[in-house]
């Protein structure tokens, strides 16, 4: 009842150019004879020139084309040379110059796909007949098409505010462009701001960050949204539409000066969880460190006196500015911007899931992050190293490698760091206590500038290698001789035996891992995470910062373990890619995209979960779906899915391929026809 | 009543045959209804597998067979003996996710018209089910006679947590089932570092001086936390443990005497079954002097977990109830 | 039959990786049998079962579809789409009497020129042996008449 | 005849290959049957009145204006009668679905006509005594006696004869019917014009869902059921949210989506959505597309629960498919 | 000094090892990190740890292998399989090297290796194990010394009625003695 053949309307203008490209497909296949064929056998179906030429990608080649089209008034083109993804644009362009729609040109891969990889010249140029007539029998099927022109919105969102979205905030604000920082926490600094020193060069953490931190504090294009979190994502590359919630703070951002006298007068004393990684204590209103960007103090509602009893409000009787404001709510702000960077960061693997390291079992065992946060004069210890119980120094510290990483039960991959950073460790100890250091790797990898130099510079220290995996911390003596320390179990396997070697405290160098939500959060901005959890690139090595979704980029730790100078790099290169969009004003699109035809669409619901860009959405009123031009990528699964027959994609119309189908069918081997005949 | 297919294991027979006579007295009061798997044969414990595997395979996958043509219904074997439930499990497992394992096997089986579809069976200890499926609240009820103050060391061997080819022991929770039982029974139980650690295997047949030494650490780890008994949970553990005890003590010139009972005999006692009952007395380190403590009052310090004086430096990370899965 | 049978196999490729695949076999000059003609689709879930369809009634005897790696999908997981339809496809042409091995997917990156071109040469000896499907519809595509007359009646 | 009446266009109505519903749904029609008689001559109808072949072979061609052929092309007869009426009609409408695109009978297409007669006459469920199996010539005293050969393969009414227009349903639903007539009226009044040649008519240009009333939400498949095997069948959600293999969503809206409003998923009988090539490939690329799993295996398990794929998405599209048929019915051996 | 010429591609040796391992030993993911020798509760006395017999497969070093204690001091408590990073059948392995040494009549740990055989002899014409044979076997050939405090230990066994005097026999032990049999080709052919 439906009309199976696809019908041409028969009025199309074909030409038809083969190219020799040498002897590269000449050599093989018949290509005078096709052309001829062409003119001969297709003039049905419109075609109305067939030509061969050395070399149609050549100027002379090209301007053959152009003239063609302007002479023989030709409607649609056809060319038979190589691989499209070598000269689709040459040919495009060619047939634009000629003053035809650029996509009203259809290439046939005869090179790579035929006189390349067959070489009976009869069935190769049969082969080549076939795809000729499937291209034309899909050419005249093109729709002429305009590329998707959309403007850029000036603006950008940094989700993150640790070293990468840091730098990359600045950059662009430094452009002149605004942008929006939003950041989780009540500060900004993010990981970087709980270390002490960094590697290889040894400068202080702070001394480095804080300066850029307060410059994003106080920069004019830059709106700092601290103690907030991203809710929705709409729209697409050049116009997103953010929605934000500002958690309440319960202190007036305008009215506080940032005196901290509420923090010192509040009475509960809480431990510090996030920033001294449980290590410290913190109060209920408190400012995470001293050099916090804001320096606005938060309420940690959940534990307040006064939220719980109701009573105590210390904080509002001290305040002489009288910021606190117990009624504050949460705040929901509306975004739009152009372009958004994810600078989401990394979380620490939690290494009480490897028990045999003792981890939460015996007081001293401590992660590197523990370990980081002693080591700064603004820390818990005020920089001394101290065992748990917070007055005797180590006389002996063993340092473990690759916990968590590099071991399929937890984490596949090199964290990248905890070398440098275990050196760096070992190095510490030998300055600050004198102690005896051991450090137990699988391989030290120092692959970066001064890396190699500052593992030499440990090894002079004399701290103490043990290559192999440590199989059990243990407070258990086994020998006769132990008692009363910690044991490391390993096998030296220089030296092929098993060695406890005992120590006061043992460090836990812990992977680094994706965050807890990164799945969650990909999916709300419309990107994907790799098998192992961190943001996927658009390409690995070659568009590191970019990801699929147009407009979407990427930088840090949240697409891979890194240690600073290349999170900062990575925070300079989005934000080139930014700026390089905003400059340009607006964007053009590749013009395949799918479309929903309204009269047909029953909002049965099944197009809207399939695509992974979200650029489908659902009409409530309408009871139709609708794709958000822009957003689509052109994959085309929707129009494959549509029961209804809905959804049409330009570019690859069923029209099209049913028809190249049967153009490809058409000619057959010769051999094979006298069988089916 | 739970009921279950039962694979005793030749050490039941005759080694163990304590384990079976307490296992045998208490079901019937915490609700396990057993049904021994009709003409069983040995698991091949580590021996067997160490000379040829496949036949290996082959003598475990005619229990398991016979145990699918028993089943009637049934889906679930229970060893009592760690070795058996491993080697069980294992082949189970195996066959299941290696073909050709799984064809050769049962070409083996065909041989002798049998013929076993991995899946069908699933093979627990005893110590997942009394925890899992009888749980603690039925224990408790039935403790008349709880064994206040009875210091036990809960020692689970290797085989229960390693290599736990079906994850049953994968929640932290249920790594603590052994002690939970005690502590339901009223006993104290210590905290006992070498719980998890290896009873030395077949090793005192190979080579006495490795295997006295791995049963000297084992034992002393209990001793230190002075517990008046070590628990058990597999006939291999109690044997090296308790028959090889006053070797060990020769050995090292030491004077060890911690007795080692089955989980099934102190929960028996527990429950007021008397010491003959549940075959106590055919061990090698005599149990009298520790359970005549029972019901006396004993001072609770020291105890699992260990008491951390209160603590004036650097707070302790916190232990998550669960750990956090990714 | 003495000449030996030459199947027609139809290959629906995806633009990013198998049909750059393609062109790798070619600028290695590997050889595989001409049995297959390409037809370029921007993803493999761009894959509508009525292509696969369409080609088996239009005469060709197997069809070889080819996508990403699961996992490696340039829009990110479509060729999983691909997979299910596939599996729905064959299970349903299989009830129609059609052997469900003339529909073959296959994974190929664009690195694996020499992968694909020895799963083309593999399919096509796969479909040598499974003879012609010779669907009655074939001949519609030279001369669209009523398929009334080729039905053996 | 009445004078008056021979001015009347003429009007026939044909049962083929099929079970006599539609004819039923045209009676279903009520008072508005009268229309048609008070409008037209009713020439040939075999149901409803006595004529003959012979009668329509002596008209001139094209003298019946409007001719409702309901059921496919099964028989030698039946392809006769479509030819003969093809000749004498203006307006050949394939009524129904299996004379638009075959319908239940057209599932014979996955079987050789062996079987079918084997089915049909020497299986328990038919009393055959003597084992009588039909013979298209058959010798008796009085000489031989024939019936009309069976053809190889079921077809459509436009795979033989060409159609003007098409009315899918299995029945067509009587007010689309009282509709379409309406229409015919109408144009012989003068007041319209007939829709372009080929037409779909008395249907929608949306699928069922379209007129659903269920509540639907994104579908994630992760289980086929079929209907009985739901604990409790949630009168509000969508069927195929439900795990109910549902053809709703491909299948052209104007039944007012009587069964998934009555709880009985929709299996298709209007036939595919206008524009849609083959209804049930359509419908195999949406429903595996919605099936939540990436694992090769689960997918397998979930696709278990789809017992009999073709009879599901082909259930009235068969013969009217891009395949047409079963291997099995056409080849040789 | 010692020098060994390098297997070409992968040796025979550990070729045969893999083939010989149920399911897929993953031997080639080793990183040599020593988890297990680490972990290892009788690492102390085995003549190479386990991570070095890895190492020494891959070199080809057959003989050194398979003469060597190692396997046989595994007490296959698995502590090593769980914990190593590369998910390597650890103990599998071993299994595997004591089945090649017992073919190859390389295994120089006689009490372990006559151990395993008496034990399957009884497994295999009875069906069962038989605690008794086995302990007094053991002990009258490998602790001759100790017997006293074996046979002591022995004793104990009997009195405390913890030993039978006669192995325990299964009903159908002839149908096991065909799996076995059949199985054992198989292991050959295979």
């Amino acid at each position: 009842m439906t009309d199976k053949k696809v019908k041409s309307n028969g009025d199309e203008r074909v030409g038809v150019y083969v190219c020799h490209c040498g002897s590269n497909i000449a050599g093989v296949v018949d290509v005078e004879g096709v052309a001829k064929w062409a003119t001969e056998e297709l003039g049905d179906k419109g075609v109305v020139i067939g030509k061969d030429y050395k070399f149609m990608c050549s100027s002379l080649g090209q301007e053959m084309i152009q003239e063609d089209i302007k002479k023989e008034k030709l409607t649609r083109v056809v060319v038979a040379a190589c691989s499209p993804h070598l000269h689709e644009k040459t040919f495009r362009t060619a047939t634009e110059r000629g003053g035809l729609n650029p996509y009203l040109c259809e290439m046939a891969s005869i090179r790579e796909q035929v006189s390349w990889v067959h070489t009976d010249k009869t069935i190769a140029t049969e082969k080549a007949k076939a795809m000729i007539n499937g291209a034309v029998e899909r050419v005249i099927r093109h729709q002429p098409l305009e590329p998707i022109r959309v403007p850029i919105n000036e603006a950008t969102l940094i989700v993150g505010g640790g070293i990468a979205g840091i730098q990359a905030a600045l950059e662009i604000a430094n452009t002149g462009y605004p942008v929006y920082l939003v950041e989780r926490e009540p500060s900004i600094g993010g990981h970087m701001a709980q270390f002490d020193k960094t590697f290889p060069t040894l400068d202080c953490s702070a001394c480095i960050l804080t300066p850029r931190m307060s410059e994003v504090g106080t920069h004019p294009n830059i709106t700092l949204l601290t103690w907030s979190e991203v809710e929705n994502v709409d729209g697409y590359v050049g116009n997103f539409n953010v929605t934000v919630r500002k958690k309440a703070r319960y202190v007036d951002e305008e009215l506080c000066t940032g005196c901290r006298i509420c923090v010192q007068k509040c009475p509960k004393k809480v431990i510090d969880d996030v920033f001294e990684v449980g290590l410290g204590y913190r109060k209920a209103i408190y400012t995470p460190f001293d050099q916090a960007i804001p320096n606005i103090p938060v309420m940690d509602a959940e534990n307040c006196t006064f939220f719980e009893k109701g009573t105590c409000k210390a904080c509002e009787k001290f305040c002489p500015t009288e910021a606190i404001d117990f009624e504050q709510e949460d705040e929901v702000l509306n975004l739009d911007v152009g372009n958004i960077i994810l600078a989401t960061g990394y979380d620490l693997f939690d290494t009480r899931r490897i028990p045999q390291y003792g981890y939460g079992k015996f007081e001293n065992v401590f992660t590197s992050l523990e370990f980081e946060r002693m080591c700064n004069a603004a820390g818990p210890t005020n920089g001394e190293i101290f065992l748990r119980d917070g007055k005797t120094q180590p006389e002996s510290v063993g340092i473990i490698h690759c916990v968590g990483s590099r071991d399929v039960n937890y984490n596949e991959h090199c964290s990248a760091i905890c070398c440098m950073q275990s050196l760096k460790f070992a190095h510490l100890v030998h300055e600050r206590t004198g102690g005896k250091v051991y450090n137990f790797y699988i391989d030290i990898r120092t692959p970066a500038k001064d890396y190699e130099e500052f593992y030499n510079k440990v090894l002079e220290e004399g701290t103490m290698f043990v290559r192999g995996k440590v199989g059990e911390v243990t407070d258990v003596p086994r020998l006769n001789e132990e008692s009363g320390k910690l044991y490391i179990q390993a096998e030296d396997t220089l030296a092929g035996v098993q060695r406890r070697i005992p120590v006061d405290m043992v460090i836990l160098s812990a992977a680094l891992e994706p965050r807890y939500d990164a799945n969650d959060v990909a999916k709300q901005f419309g990107i994907s995470c790799s098998s192992n959890g961190w943001f996927t690139e658009k390409h690995p090595k070659l568009d590191p910062v970019a990801t699929m979704t147009e407009g979407l980029f990427i930088a840090g730790c949240a697409t891979g373990p890194k240690d600073i100078p290349a999170s900062v790099a990575q925070g300079s290169a989005a934000s080139a890619r930014v700026i390089s969009y905003i400059e340009a004003g607006e964007l053009e699109l590749e013009p395949v995209r799918a479309t929903v035809d309204e009269t047909k669409c029953s909002g049965c619901l099944i197009c809207n979960d399939l695509c992974p860009f979200n650029a489908i959405e659902y009409i409530e009123e309408k009871d139709v779906s609708y794709i958000q031009e822009a957003l689509c990528q052109g994959c085309g699964t929707c129009v494959a899915a549509c029961p209804a027959g809905a959804i049409s994609g330009t570019g690859f119309s069923n029209e099209q391929v049913l028809a190249q189908i049967d153009g490809l069918l058409m000619v057959d081997f010769k051999p094979a026809a006298v069988e089916k005949a | 009543m739970k009921k279950y297919l039962f694979y005793p294991g030749c050490s039941m027979g005759d080694v163990a045959r304590s384990y079976m006579v307490s296992l045998m007295a208490i079901k019937e009061r915490i609700g396990l209804d057993l049904q021994e798997i009709d003409d069983w044969n040995c698991c091949g414990a580590t021996e067997y597998f160490s000379v040829n595997q496949l036949p290996a395979h082959a003598l475990v996958g005619r229990n398991l067979a016979l145990a699918q043509d028993q089943s009637n219904g049934l889906d679930t074997i229970m060893a009592p003996c760690s070795a058996c439930y491993l080697n069980l499990s294992k082949t189970e497992n195996y066959m299941g996710e290696n073909q050709a394992l799984n064809d050769a096997v049962n070409a083996a089986l065909g041989a002798g018209g049998l013929n076993y579809k991995p899946g069908s069976m699933e093979i627990r200890h005893l110590l997942d089910i009394i925890y899992h499926d009888i749980g603690l609240d039925v224990i408790k009820q039935h403790v008349t006679n709880p064994l206040k103050g009875l210091r036990v060391a809960a020692y689970y061997g290797c085989l229960i947590f390693r290599p736990d080819v079906n994850n049953r022991w994968t929640n932290p929770k249920s790594q603590m089932a052994f002690e939970d039982i005690m502590e339901a029974l009223g006993a104290s139980v210590v905290d006992y570092p070498m719980r998890a650690e290896c009873c030395s295997g077949h090793m005192p047949q190979i080579d006495r001086g490795t295997a006295y030494e791995m049963i000297r650490h084992l034992i002393n780890g209990a001793a230190e936390q002075s517990a008046d008994v070590i628990a058990t949970l597999c006939p291999m553990c109690q044997l090296n443990l308790d028959m090889y005890q006053k070797e060990m003590n020769k050995y090292f010139r030491k004077q060890y005497s911690i007795p080692v009972l089955y989980i099934t005999q102190l929960m028996g006692l527990a429950f007021g079954a008397n010491p003959d009952e549940l075959g106590i007395g055919s061990e090698f380190i005599n149990p009298r002097a520790a359970l005549e403590r029972v019901g006396t009052d004993f001072p609770e310090e020291e105890l699992r977990p260990k008491q951390k004086k209160k603590n004036e430096g650097l707070p302790m990370p916190t232990m998550p109830s669960e750990v956090k899965e990714r | 039959m003495t000449k030996e049978f030459e199947p027609v196999i139809i290959g629906f490729t995806c633009n990013w990786c198998s049909y750059r695949a393609a062109d790798m076999a070619g600028t290695g000059r590997m050889k595989y049998p001409a049995n297959v003609r390409l037809i370029r689709l921007m993803c493999s879930g761009r894959l509508d079962p009525t292509f696969v369809m369409k080609a088996l009634a239009s005469g060709a005897d197997g069809v070889l579809i080819t996508g990403c790696h699961p996992g490696e999908c340039h829009y990110l997981e479509q060729n999983y789409k691909a997979l299910r339809r596939v599996k729905l496809l064959k299970r349903t042409i299989e009830q129609m009497g059609i052997n469900p091995d003339r529909v073959k997917l296959v994974w190929a990156s664009a690195a694996e020129g020499v992968k694909l071109a020895n799963e083309i040469t593999k399919f096509v000896t796969e479909v040598k042996e499974m003879g012609p499907l010779n669907w009655p519809g074939r001949s519609r595509i030279v001369e669209p008449a009523g398929v009334a007359e080729e039905v053996p009646a | 005849m009445s004078a008056k009446a021979k001015e009347k266009p003429k009007f026939a109505m044909y049962w083929a290959a099929s079970c006599g519903g539609c004819e039923i749904a045209v009676i279903n029609i009520h008072e508005k049957i009268l229309d048609v008689d008070a409008n037209f001559d009713v020439v040939f109808w075999p149901v409803a009145m006595d004529a003959k072949y012979k009668d329509v072979e002596a008209m001139k061609d094209g003298e019946i204006l409007l001719t409702l052929f309901n059921g496919g092309i099964r028989n030698a007869e039946n392809k006769h009668i479509a030819e003969l009426l093809r000749k004498k009609s203006q307006l050949l409408v394939a009524f129904g679905s299996c004379a638009c695109e075959g319908g239940i009978p057209a599932l014979a297409n996955l079987n050789p006509v062996e079987e079918i007669f084997d089915t049909a006459y020497h299986t328990i469920s038919t009393e055959n005594p003597d084992g009588i199996h039909p013979q298209p010539e058959y010798k008796v005293p009085e000489g031989t006696i024939t019936i009309p050969t069976f053809e190889p393969v079921f077809r459509t009414l436009d795979q033989v004869v060409d159609v003007d227009y098409y009315i899918p349903g299995c029945p067509p639903e009587s007010d689309q019917i009282a509709a379409v007539i309406g229409v015919v009226i109408s144009v012989l009044e003068g007041k319209a014009e007939l829709p372009p040649k080929g037409s779909v008519l008395g249907v929608g240009n949306s699928t069922v869902c379209d007129e659903c009333e269920r509540k639907r939400g994104v579908k994630k498949i992760t289980e086929f059921k079929r209907i009985y095997e739901l604990e409790r069948i949630d009168p509000e959600l969508c069927l195929l949210e439900q795990g109910v293999l549902c053809n709703g969503p491909a299948t052209a809206s104007g039944c007012n989506a009587r069964c998934p409003t009555a709880g009985a998923s929709c299996t298709g009988c209007y036939g595919p959505a206008v524009g849609v090539i083959d209804y049930g490939a359509q419908l195999i690329g949406a429903i595996a597309s919605v099936i939540d799993s990436r694992d090769p295996e689960e997918i397998d398990e979930i696709l278990d629960g789809l017992v009999d794929p073709a009879g599901s998405f082909y259930r009235y599209n068969l013969a009217g498919s891009l395949l047409r048929t079963g291997a099995a019915s056409w080849q040789e051996n | 000094m010692k020098i060994i010429s390098d297997p070409v591609e992968i040796s025979a040796f550990w070729n045969e090892v893999e083939m010989k391992t149920p399911g897929h030993s993953r031997l080639e993911a080793c990183i040599q990190c020593g988890s297990c020798g680490g972990s290892c509760p009788v690492a102390g006395d085995m003549d190479y740890t386990p991570r070095k017999i890895f190492a020494m497969i891959r070199a080809g070093m057959e003989e050194e292998v398979l003469k060597s204690n190692t396997p046989w001091y595994c007490v296959s408590c698995y502590t090593c399989a769980v914990r190593c990073p590369q998910d390597i059948h650890i103990t599998d392995i071993m299994y595997t090297l004591k089945n090649m040494a017992i073919e190859k009549g390389l295994c120089k740990i006689n009490s372990a290796k006559h151990f395993s055989k008496t034990f399957i002899g009884y497994v295999e014409s009875n069906g069962r194990s038989f605690e008794f044979g086995l302990a007094t076997r053991q002990s009258l050939r490998y602790m001759p010394m100790g017997m006293l405090g074996t046979a002591a230990v022995g004793l104990g066994m009997l009195t405390k009625n913890r030993m039978e005097m006669t192995p325990s026999k299964i009903e159908n032990i002839n149908q096991l003695q065909t799996i076995l049999a059949t199985a054992k080709e198989l292991e050959v052919t295979s």
